[in-house]
């Protein structure tokens, strides 16, 4: 138990931020540029633990926490993932629950600390967070209906942790949307662009713009860990009998580093049609886990 | 009334005493009558005369007919009644005029200073929509990306931006005023960096300026190398905004390759001058470096690679549909809007109002050789994006029938500093942003007494206003980047 | 257990009637008064929460002089666990009141109201007679009528109170007519005897409905809760937070009580009420998100809290209705829960909102900003309360909704057939985006509130609030965060009311409830070290802060407040997007001119269309019928004695002669 | 394993229906039916072929596929190419709107064929669901969206619903009925992009809007 406790923590602070470099090192090759170093966010967030901070004098307790607590609710929320077979290190019924508003807790912490500036651009990425995230979370959440019937289980971590796959079909009828909301709360294209330097059309950065030294440091490894659990997630859904399906949260990094290059972002007012589409997919595969005209065929 | 006003001869001198002197009902009569004709405002602007009366210059041209007339008025009182509220194309050159010289358009509806001529940059009173639920977004003067400062004041409900207000004057520089009493030798360098990306435009317009006032007639080969110069300088920053617009919807490809293909067509112009920017190219009475046929056969390579280049990366943006759907319906601004505040450039093209200097007042090279106005009807940033993209396509075919037809020829001659005195000249250049307009006055000892530039971005600015009304904040920085509008050639 | 609520509830009336009596010396009467109070509510919760474990049901019985009626009273654990919320609830608004309430005109009786509104729900907690709880019915609705025009001078607190007022009686009538169903059926008036007879289908629909309705009017979820959101911003906030609180449960408890008649479900209730719940919690939550009143905002968040509530309900119907005893367990349990849970935040929020309200003297969140700093204390309950409110976890918000969660995870997962998966699958979506909007809804009122500049008000002058306001915050936010991180420490409260609702047939499975407590708990826990840990951390290995600067603003060097996002600007992505379902409306007064030469105005708004055209549409079809009963009044005094007359004559045949 | 490719398919068909309903603009639209069209051609193939060669069955697909996935796309692409009014199509309903009721469409056919005793079909349920639904949506596509392009495109959704219904009932018919069917329906689009063609000459969009004008 507390071996298993170590090392999914261990794999997910370090393994998630490879994920990213794998990511940019996907989308330069793409665009026929030799790009950043793989490892270049762990050498960032050297830097950043190292530095000191400034804080703008607006801000209160609020935002001196947040970054903790963040951090902390994110990488606890990846802990409960198992990262090999029967492995989750606490399952009950509705643990995703649990998990997801782990995030949501994170969220709010988020939310409150760009609010805490008082800055119109932080306040504009506040809103669209709150907004999209609260669309994203019934996708998700269906999906994961979705692969708890196949397994027959009504714990998430159960079901990950291995078990028997159901058919194909209607698991990458569950994992479509899983990725496209992965895409979404992980503020990538094309919900949102990492590498953009307009604050006007962020979402995830432009909260974080106060944020400086260690602050800013634990909230980007946070946002590296929230990525390294969604592709955890998928990987384990489509192979949860291996131990070492973990290894293909790399491929998952570089299946998005190719979808973030080959199509532009769209625009904000599209978003919610997107997450809408998600779930329309979601929902077909719930449905199909219990039609009877599944069954026949 | 049809003598009332001069018609300028593009390349020579117009003695000023010819530029009718109206009173000011005359003047405003006349002046109403030629904007409801068709007439456009190219430039309009104070200076002092050999009494040191305060003296309005108008400086208006017909499209249609590719005439250009200069009026002027006399200012009693230090004020004027504004024709603005009759006509939309004159209220930043009266905020101007009053800003500059202190005469005051009476009933202008939004008089406040252009920049920040207090010298407290960042002071202005912006407008404000009531209702406690409206927020303000500041944006700039210091932005995120490597441009250049202004600060951009929108009013916004959620996402909803409801009016957007600019505010210039951070890269103000005095260049005007330090012309007045010129030419001076360092005056063609400072002509080369009133907007660095439109060296070759603002160059070849001070240079035709200086060759009407020393009656300096160049040659063909002269012509042909600014023209090749200027089309180079077209296509390279229509291919870096292409490639700048696709990096703001987060296309990577397209905005990586453009970016390398830019490159590509500034060592071009590096090829031509040994500068990347043409800085030194345009001198007056000819152009400071000559096509060699070596020179000539590696330009023609290039400019072939450079096509082949753009046009793959640029045709993957137009195929793909997240980046049309993005592009789309994104910053509308309505013909009529672009035609009630006089627009140019490709922004104006691009609300499918065919305008370009290079057709409608052509000068140099574009007298013996004609370029197609591209056009796009839509007024949005996919419009204006697809317009850069025709016309970077012109703009090669162009280069590459110059550069194959390369008149024969030296590349110039000294133009001397005998300036003609006491006359006005106009001239006009397509840039790549749009019109530019310098005009030039002489004194009587022929040096410059006013020195007046107009900016593409001067006519646009407030188009971008117009096109963010209504629409979503977070495609603010593409329709931005779509119309591309300089800083500092609007400052001065 | 019976004598000592029947000596609380005197002494509540009598402490009210003294302060009245008092009423030449203000604040004698009225600490006098809310500090009794509030010591009797805690006297009276100890003494419960003493005695939960080895309760059993206690009747009362006497004969009583009304036609019909007999003096019936008793306790069973479904009285006793609603009371527990009313009594901590009924302590903390009283403290907080005692500050908070200033002194006017109409503040003789409202002690007295207060008190009598306590008495009363506690009334309809032990009434086991349907006249008595009619009465009982009564006096709350009215006691709370009269509290909610306290500042009755304001033109839109008499329309609320007259919104109020017909919205209850309209709800009355469908009582009447449900209680009248199953009386006829029974037999007696007496709610003992409604449990042993077995009601044909057609007839047990009837009432289910009937009662649903009746009782919807005082719960108020969707489409019966057009006088909440008026009603509770214009009462004082401490009647708020009771009314929001507590008093809108007694609806839930109504329901449970009809609920409790019948021994077998119909699957069709259990699918009604997820629906209801649903679109309740999702519709609940948009409205508040579109608000610009913090008051109106929580109000509308009640709303969405009894969806929740609702789908836990639903959820435990449908678990007895198609015989999956899990499924009724983790339905009953999670709404049961969220019943005190929702008590808790919601009077703390509706509290910390007085507490803003009487600090700055306004509620609308568009000129608010910045009170963190001013009032640390307020501000922090608030955020607990917040969290909370978004279910989040380490609050008691989380618990509830995980048990309701996990009752639609297991109807979802264990279930064949497709009606069952469906209706869970659509509880689960609901959960989710309720959870997701109530973040977002809740994010906008404490940042906007208490987080960056001031924006119109002047807060400068600000302080906190004094301490008794403060100790009846702190009072309730002690429970928020016992409830969220010690779980199973309170399950044993709720599994023998919920053995009530879902049967004997789950008992076999309730250990699952503290053994989920418990796994949470210890997550928690864990959590909570390690980010204390790392803050620690954090703190010995300090680096230089600088904190003497002003937010990044793009290097614009003069910021101003309104560079600040507006809760409404917050909210407009919302808004707009279910423009459809606010009826969301923004209006641009412009001149449409280039330059804007006249002032240009915005102002935006969302439309509660049930008030706005259904419920008004509702009230004047009943005015039209009405009024064709108008003959009947003819504004002599002579007639109304005959009719007087006739009625006593009436009530006497069917007493004695029937 | 031939099943689960059937309902796959059939799956895609769905999707790509309510791709179409929800999308915005004619060049995704042309893109959605051109997948459709590929789609169903691939369908053939995997059916139980006890009665029909294979080799009839190969040439119906790649015919199919022509026509549908190639020709006919590649004409719409031409018709939006020609007129500029390619953009955004404003229809009468709601995208959101649309997209649920085709939701709604989809599950109530799979309720309602459910119900149905079929046993004589060649295919399964699933399939003759996807088909039902589609022929619903195609109707819904034609009478709420204002483009002529949508329409057509909301045709070929009918036609192609029309497709698999014959192909599951009637597997074993003569090969020459569906390549007369394929053949009709090629002409008749070809008929229908002539027609748009010339109507853009005397007005400038294909807003079908613009015809009701032709009645004042």
């Amino acid at each position: 138990m507390i071996i298993n406790i170590i090392i999914s923590t261990a794999a997910a602070l370090v393994f998630s931020p490879l994920l990213i470099g794998i990511i940019n090192k996907t989308k330069a090759f793409f665009s026929g540029r030799r790009g950043s170093p793989f490892f270049q966010m762990y050498f960032d967030l050297y830097r950043l633990l190292k530095k000191d901070a400034v804080r703008s004098g607006t801000t209160t307790i609020v935002f001196i926490l947040a970054p903790v607590i963040v951090f902390c609710c994110t990488l606890a929320a990846a802990v409960l993932i198992p990262i090999s077979p029967g492995t989750g290190i606490i399952s009950f019924t509705g643990d995703f629950v649990l998990l997801f508003y782990l995030l949501g807790l994170a969220r709010f912490f988020l939310i409150i600390s760009a609010l805490d500036t008082g800055s119109s651009f932080e306040g504009m990425g506040a809103s669209r967070e709150a907004f999209f995230s609260a669309m994203a979370e019934p996708v998700v959440f269906i999906s994961i209906l979705t692969i708890l019937r196949l397994n027959g289980t009504t714990s998430f971590t159960d079901a990950l942790g291995g078990g028997g796959a159901g058919n194909w079909i209607i698991i990458s009828l569950a994992t479509v949307p899983f990725f496209i909301v992965m895409l979404a709360e992980n503020a990538r294209i094309p919900f949102d662009d990492p590498n953009t330097h307009l604050e006007l059309t962020m979402i995830h950065e432009v909260m974080i713009l106060d944020n400086s030294g260690r602050g800013l440091a634990l909230m980007e490894w946070a946002a590296s860990i929230k990525l390294w659990l969604f592709s955890l997630i998928i990987v384990r859904i489509i192979l949860p009998g291996s131990v070492l399906s973990f290894l293909l949260t790399f491929v998952i990094a570089v299946i998005i580093g190719i979808v973030e290059s080959v199509i532009a972002r769209t625009t904000l007012l599209k978003i919610p049609q997107l997450l809408f589409s998600a779930g329309i997919i979601a929902f077909l595969g719930f449905f199909l886990s219990f039609s009877k005209i599944f069954v026949w065929s | 009334m049809k003598e009332s006003s001069l018609i300028i001869k593009y390349n020579k001198s117009n003695p000023t005493s010819k530029v009718p002197l109206l009173g000011e009902d005359v003047f405003r009569k006349k002046v109403l009558e030629m904007t409801r004709g068709g007439g456009r405002v190219n430039s309009f602007f104070s200076a002092e005369n050999d009494n040191e009366d305060l003296v309005l210059y108008l400086i208006i041209s017909y499209d249609a007919r590719g005439e250009t007339h200069a009026l002027s008025m006399k200012v009693e009182n230090k004020a004027f009644k504004s024709l603005t509220n009759e006509d939309t194309q004159f209220h930043l050159f009266e905020r101007e005029i009053y800003e500059q010289s202190g005469i005051r358009p009476l009933g202008h509806p939004w008089l406040k200073p252009v920049r920040f001529p207090g010298g407290n940059a960042g002071e202005m009173d912006f407008f404000k929509i009531e209702g406690r639920e409206i927020h303000e977004v500041a944006v700039g003067p210091i932005h995120a990306g490597i441009i250049e400062p202004g600060h951009f004041r929108f009013q916004c409900h959620g996402e909803t931006v409801y009016h957007l207000e600019t505010s210039h004057g951070y890269q103000h520089r005095g260049i005007e005023k330090k012309l007045t009493g010129g030419p001076y030798r360092d005056t063609v360098y400072k002509m080369g960096v009133i907007a660095g990306d439109s060296t070759v435009a603002h160059s070849t317009a001070y240079a035709q300026i200086m060759e009407a006032f020393t009656r300096t007639a160049i040659p063909a080969r002269a012509q042909a190398v600014r023209a090749i110069a200027l089309e180079l300088e077209r296509c390279a920053n229509h291919i870096g905004d292409i490639g700048a617009l696709s990096g703001d919807i987060g296309y990577l490809s397209t905005s990586a390759y453009c970016g390398r293909i830019r490159g590509d067509f500034l060592n071009m112009s590096a090829l031509l001058c040994g500068n990347r920017f043409s800085r030194g190219l345009v001198l007056p009475g000819g152009v400071g470096a000559d096509i060699d046929d070596d020179i000539r056969e590696q330009l023609a390579a290039r400019l072939e690679a450079g096509k082949k280049d753009f046009l793959s990366a640029a045709s993957l943006l137009w195929e793909t549909p997240s980046v049309l759907a993005r592009f789309d319906s994104t910053g509308i601004i309505s013909a009529e809007s672009a035609e009630r505040i006089k627009m140019v450039g490709p922004a104006a093209r691009a609300c499918g109002i065919e305008r370009d200097v290079r057709r409608d007042h052509p000068s140099g090279y574009y007298h013996l050789s004609y370029i197609p106005v591209s056009t796009s009807e839509m007024g949005d940033v996919s419009s204006r994006a697809y317009v850069r993209w025709l016309e970077v396509q012109e703009s090669i075919k162009f280069i590459e029938k110059l550069l194959a037809e390369l008149p024969v020829g030296d590349s110039g001659r000294e133009t001397g500093t005998n300036l003609k005195p006491d006359s006005i000249t106009v001239s006009l250049i397509e840039g790549w942003r749009g019109e530019l307009c310098h005009t030039a006055l002489t004194d009587g000892t022929g040096r410059f007494r006013r020195y007046k530039i107009v900016d593409p971005s001067f006519h646009n600015w407030l188009g971008l206003a117009l096109a963010m009304r209504g629409g979503q904040i977070s495609d603010f920085p593409v329709c931005n980047k779509s119309f591309n509008l300089s800083y500092c050639g609007f400052d001065l | 257990m019976l004598y000592p609520i029947f000596i609380y509830l005197a002494s509540l009336v009598l402490t009210g009637a003294l302060s009245a009596a008092f009423y030449r010396n203000h604040r004698f009467s009225k600490y006098f008064a809310a500090v009794s109070n509030a010591i009797l509510s805690l006297i009276m919760l100890v003494f419960l929460i003493n005695r939960f474990d080895s309760f059993h049901d206690e009747v009362f019985k006497t004969i009583w002089s009304l036609p019909m009626a007999e003096f019936h009273v008793g306790v069973d654990f479904l009285s006793l666990f609603f009371m527990i919320p009313l009594l901590i609830l009924a302590a903390a608004c009283s403290i907080y009141g005692s500050e908070y309430f200033k002194e006017h005109r109409s503040g003789r009786f409202h002690w007295f109201f207060y008190g009598l509104l306590v008495a009363g729900m506690m009334m309809v907690l032990i009434s086991r007679n349907v006249v008595l709880f009619m009465i009982s019915w009564e006096i709350m609705s009215f006691s709370s009528f009269l509290l909610v025009i306290s500042e009755a001078q304001k033109e839109s607190v008499r329309r609320a109170g007259w919104i109020y007022f017909v919205t209850a009686h309209v709800g009355t009538a469908f009582l009447l007519t449900a209680f009248f169903l199953l009386g006829s059926g029974a037999g007696s008036f007496n709610f003992e005897l409604f449990g042993l007879v077995p009601f044909e289908v057609a007839k047990s629909n009837l009432i289910f409905i009937f009662a649903l309705a009746g009782f919807g009017f005082k719960a108020g979820f969707i489409p019966f809760h057009v006088w909440l959101p008026l009603a509770h911003p214009a009462a004082p906030s401490h009647v708020s937070g009771l009314m929001s609180g507590i008093m809108i449960k007694m609806g839930i408890y109504g329901i449970l009580r009809v609920l409790m008649f019948f021994t077998s479900y119909q699957t069709w209730w259990g699918i009604l009420l997820v629906i209801i719940g649903a679109s309740s919690g999702i519709i609940g939550i948009l409205f508040a998100v579109g608000q610009h009143d913090i008051k109106r905002l929580l109000a509308y968040c009640s709303v969405e809290n009894i969806g929740i509530i609702l789908i836990g309900l639903g959820l435990g119907v449908l678990g007895r209705a198609w015989d999956y005893p899990l499924v009724s367990m983790f339905g009953f349990t999670g709404a049961l829960l969220h019943i005190v849970n929702h008590a808790l935040f919601k009077g703390l929020l509706f509290l910390g909102a007085g507490s803003v309200i009487r600090q700055t003297g306004t509620g609308e969140i568009d000129s608010l900003g910045g009170l963190f700093k001013k009032m640390p204390m307020t501000g922090s309950l608030f955020l607990a309360g917040s969290i909370a409110v978004s279910g989040l976890p380490f609050f008691n918000g989380f618990i509830s909704e995980l048990f309701i969660y996990a009752g639609a995870i297991t109807g979802a997962v264990a279930s064949a057939g497709s009606i069952m998966p469906m209706v869970c699958a659509l509880a689960v979506m609901a959960l989710a985006l309720t959870g997701g909007l109530a973040a977002a809804g809740f994010t906008k009122l404490f940042g906007i509130v208490f987080q960056g500049n001031s924006r119109k008000t002047d807060i400068s002058s600000a302080v906190d609030v004094p301490s008794m306001m403060k100790l009846g915050m702190i009072f309730l936010s002690v429970f928020l965060v016992f409830i969220g991180m010690m779980s199973f420490l309170v399950i044993p409260f709720i599994e023998k009311p919920m053995l009530l609702l879902s049967g004997e047939a789950a008992s076999p499975f309730i250990y699952q409830l503290s053994d989920i407590g418990e796994k949470v708990s210890i997550l928690l826990v864990a959590l909570l070290i390690l980010m204390i840990i790392i803050f620690t951390v954090g703190k010995i290995f300090r680096r230089k802060t600088v904190t003497d600067v002003e937010t990044w603003g793009c290097g614009y060097t003069k910021p101003a407040s309104s560079m600040q996002y507006t809760s409404s600007s917050y909210a407009e992505p919302i808004t707009s997007q279910f423009g459809l379902v606010l009826a969301a409306r923004k209006e641009l007064q412009s001149d449409n001119e280039i330059f804007p030469v006249k002032p240009w105005s915005f102002r935006s708004s969302v439309e509660d269309w049930f008030l706005s055209r259904v419920f008004i549409w509702f009230v004047k079809l009943i005015d039209r019928i009405l009024s064709l009963l108008r003959w009947f009044q003819c504004g002599r005094a002579g007639v109304y004695v005959l009719y007087i007359g006739c009625i006593i004559i009436i009530l006497f045949i069917w007493k004695f002669v029937l | 394993m031939q099943n689960n490719l059937l309902i796959l398919i059939s799956l895609l068909i769905i999707l790509s229906n309510i791709f179409l309903l929800g999308s915005s603009r004619t060049g995704a639209m042309i893109r959605g039916i051109a997948f459709q069209g590929v789609l169903l051609s691939l369908l053939p193939l995997f059916l139980p072929s006890e009665s029909v060669r294979i080799l009839d069955i190969i040439i119906l697909a790649v015919l199919s596929i022509a026509i549908k996935g190639v020709i006919i796309p590649h004409y719409l692409r031409k018709v939006t190419r020609n007129i500029r009014t390619k953009k955004e199509l404003h229809p009468y309903l709601g995208y959101s709107v649309s997209v649920i009721f085709g939701l709604l469409v989809s599950y109530g056919s799979f309720y309602f064929i459910g119900k149905l005793p079929f046993m004589y079909l060649s295919i399964s349920p699933f399939n003759t669901s996807a088909a039902f639904a589609s022929m619903i949506i195609g109707m819904f596509i034609i009478a709420t969206r204002r483009n002529i392009i949508a329409q057509i495109i909301g045709y070929l959704v009918f036609e192609n619903a029309g497709f698999i219904l014959g192909i599951s009932i009637a597997s074993s018919q003569p090969l020459f009925i569906e390549i007369g069917i394929l053949l009709d329906l090629l002409a008749g689009i070809v008929i229908m992009v002539v027609a748009v063609n010339h109507i853009h000459l005397y007005f400038d969009n294909v807003n079908t809007d613009s015809l009701e004008r032709l009645n004042k």
